[in-house]
């Protein structure tokens, strides 16, 4: 079976990013799918610290305390860029503007129930950030996570058990082994990894899969992941 | 008499404030922490704190230098987490009921706090609807979705940091250094800005990013400028 | 009996402005108050269309079509001023951030309720601007009107005839005759016009009166409303 | 594909506009009114709209236009009386139950503009309460205070002045210029700019006040630039 690694992944999601997107990417996993943009796509990354137009990020020594994204990291800015305030930021947010956010995630319901941010660490206090407004208020919420957990159960499931960070907001899921819309009707596996069955993977997901007509292989090209960040 | 909101020391720059205060602190990502000044407020030594702080932990905020203090009763944040295995400072005076915790979506947090310094005495979100977050709070529909009724945050202090700053207050800030500051800024009742610089002479208008009517002191961290 | 000018009703005004406010000035007398500060006091005029830092009209010539305020005057800025939008304008106003607004009136009740947007002309649209804003939202409300109608009719009354334009708002009100406070207990006549007595001014006015401990004579200088704008 | 906004011509900038759709104004204090384009939605055709303007009257803007034309069946606005003593057209058309109107406070009219743009459905102002313009809207206790409650608005399409652009869509203002425009621009799902001067090189970061993101199209009615 071929899994795809954690850049392929991102790989595999940045394919789907449209021309002239406006696109907020999660920390973890999506933040990397802005290194995998098919060329010719230009496209906006917003970050809800106010950045819009989040380019690549600073080398050292060219960085500035003051030009970060939500994750902390150092930044720098693509052309067009400006930077607005969390008001600002999430007025955008919340008023739709976003097309896209790719977040990472703990559990997908059928319904499109969506959990992310509560994995219920004992002790550790809660992190919510943007999550809860990006989940709820994007255009489109797509989700990047292992198809299993370490234990191997089930992150698609018929409901969540984590608390949720919205309701019925994901619109796609891209695993390592399968990519699936969350549709109306349910679950519809539109990608499937090399060398797994239907039923291997059925087996794997704790929700009823539908099979697109077109269903399609799953396929990342190599990356060398010590080159990429 | 001419305006002039300089101070010149972190301490002026917190005459006044009492014990039981609520207190906002900017800064998110890095940048725009008001680092200064917190340190100046655990020298001040005002108790029985309400802190309104994007982030309860960030390792670049000296926000834990309070807490650990003991300083603070309570905590409005949107992140409470500290990044390694063992607690933090605040999430053991948090597991310990020493420290109160309300946790909020991000985006309703700034509006909560937008609307503070608005008038706006509360608003409709979708943000947080059908999640633990929400548990409690009044849902309404309109338009056939679900939203749930915040209502403003406001505070007694409001502290944060800009690059620049003039006589009158004016604030510019550099990069995504602005983030929560300017609506803490018109949320409190007292708004204390910390700045890289400070002059005399008026930053040209159409550089301003915040008018300086909201805020009431300023104290320059490295150079205080003519 | 002495009758303050308009001029003069704004120079009154004047008077009462504290070093350090944040004034907004209503269209017409109001307006004229700017003029007439006394010296060392430094203040910041907001206009509701975003400028803060209202500084005299701009001389011809040197006028700016996109520097305006709220009553379409071309206007110059004083030091320190800034611009904002209409959203940041109007949150500046409800939020309490203007700690005097000086309007014009057509009735003022004697629990500070206050009418000045609607004369009840017939057939005319409606013009509510930000009248409504500014009266409910201000800290503190002052009201420029003469003190009787052209047909001599009182406009400080015990309640108001014309649509208010916001509840228990108004706190001091500047007449041609007398300057009057609205407490709790109702109208205080703080001064009065040299030449009218405490029975002319209460026969002139539609509700009860009381007088100041202090009440003094309401007097303002000359003013050559020629060379005055 | 490299993003560009810039259209060649008013008409172009109002393609696919359809009759019936909410259309917002930019303007106020005589400055930020979008004539030009407010000419080419005249000469477009468009009927059965709704205008959101602050003024239904403004003498300098060409708003007039597109009432005399019979193309606009309501208005929501601050302010629709003509400054003479005959009735402007729109109080005409007004009386005559041809144009249907709405007044609002300006600061409800401009937090209902931006509420519709950041995605609150609706919002407790103080401005208004006990007024005729409040009637029939609920009224809600907050902190010993009465509030109204005021829905959201958004639009079809937006039309707005400033004096910069660039090929992404950011905007710059002349001082007063901008009012109403950024959020009309926020709340509309076409929002479309005029400008003095378009360029493809983008406006440097820290002189956007208004990120591209909102603007669908720009049309430079001076000189197009490079």
């Amino acid at each position: 079976m071929t899994k795809l690694s954690r850049h392929q992944m991102a790989w595999r999601a940045a394919q789907d990013i449209e021309d002239g997107m406006l696109v907020n990417l999660g920390i973890g996993i999506p933040v990397l799918t802005s290194n995998y943009l098919p060329p010719g796509r230009d496209v906006f990354f917003q970050s809800e610290n106010g950045v819009i137009g989040v380019g690549p990020e600073a080398a050292k020594g060219q960085d500035d305390p003051n030009l970060v994204d939500a994750g902390s990291r150092r930044i720098t800015l693509r052309e067009g860029a400006s930077v607005i305030d969390s008001s600002w930021s999430f007025a955008m947010i919340r008023g739709g503007h976003i097309d896209v956010t790719i977040l990472g995630g703990f559990e997908v319901a059928e319904n499109g129930d969506f959990a992310n941010w509560d994995s219920r660490v004992p002790d550790k206090g809660p992190l919510v950030g943007g999550a809860m407004d990006l989940a709820a208020c994007a255009q489109a919420v797509w989700v990047i996570m292992e198809h299993n957990t370490r234990d191997g159960r089930p992150r698609l499931l018929e409901r969540c058990d984590l608390p949720l960070t919205a309701v019925r907001c994901a619109k796609r899921v891209y695993t390592d082994i399968a990519v699936i819309d969350v549709t109306p009707a349910g679950f519809l596996v539109e990608e499937i990894a090399e060398g797994i069955s239907r039923d291997q993977l059925q087996a794997r997901t704790g929700a009823k899969l539908a099979f697109a007509p077109d269903c399609r292989v799953l396929r990342a090209p190599a990356i060398d992941e010590a080159g990429s960040r | 008499m001419a305006i002039d909101k300089r101070v010149s020391s972190a301490a002026e720059a917190l005459a006044g404030v009492r014990d039981g205060s609520t207190v906002m602190l900017s800064g998110f990502g890095g940048a725009g922490f008001a680092n200064v000044l917190i340190r100046a407020l655990r020298e001040h030594g005002a108790k029985d704190l309400t802190l309104v702080a994007n982030s309860a932990t960030h390792p670049l905020s000296r926000t834990h230098e309070i807490v650990e203090s003991g300083q603070v009763r309570k905590v409005i944040c949107t992140a409470a987490r500290g990044r390694g295995k063992e607690l933090s400072p605040f999430e053991q005076l948090w597991k310990a009921g020493k420290i109160e915790l309300v946790c909020l979506p991000q985006g309703t947090f700034a509006e909560a706090i937008r609307a503070g310094g608005a008038g706006i005495p509360a608003f409709y979100t979708p943000s947080g609807f059908g999640t633990e977050l929400a548990k409690g709070m009044e849902v309404r529909r309109f338009g056939g979705r679900d939203y749930v009724l915040q209502e403003a945050i406001t505070a007694d202090l409001a502290l944060l940091r800009a690059e620049h700053a003039d006589r009158f207050g004016n604030l510019s800030f550099r990069y995504a250094q602005a983030n929560f500051g300017p609506m803490m800024a018109t949320a409190a009742k007292l708004a204390v800005a910390e700045v890289a610089e400070a002059r005399h002479a008026a930053i040209p208008p159409e550089q301003v990013h915040l008018p300086g009517v909201y805020i009431d002191r300023v104290f320059a961290t490295e150079a205080a400028g003519r």
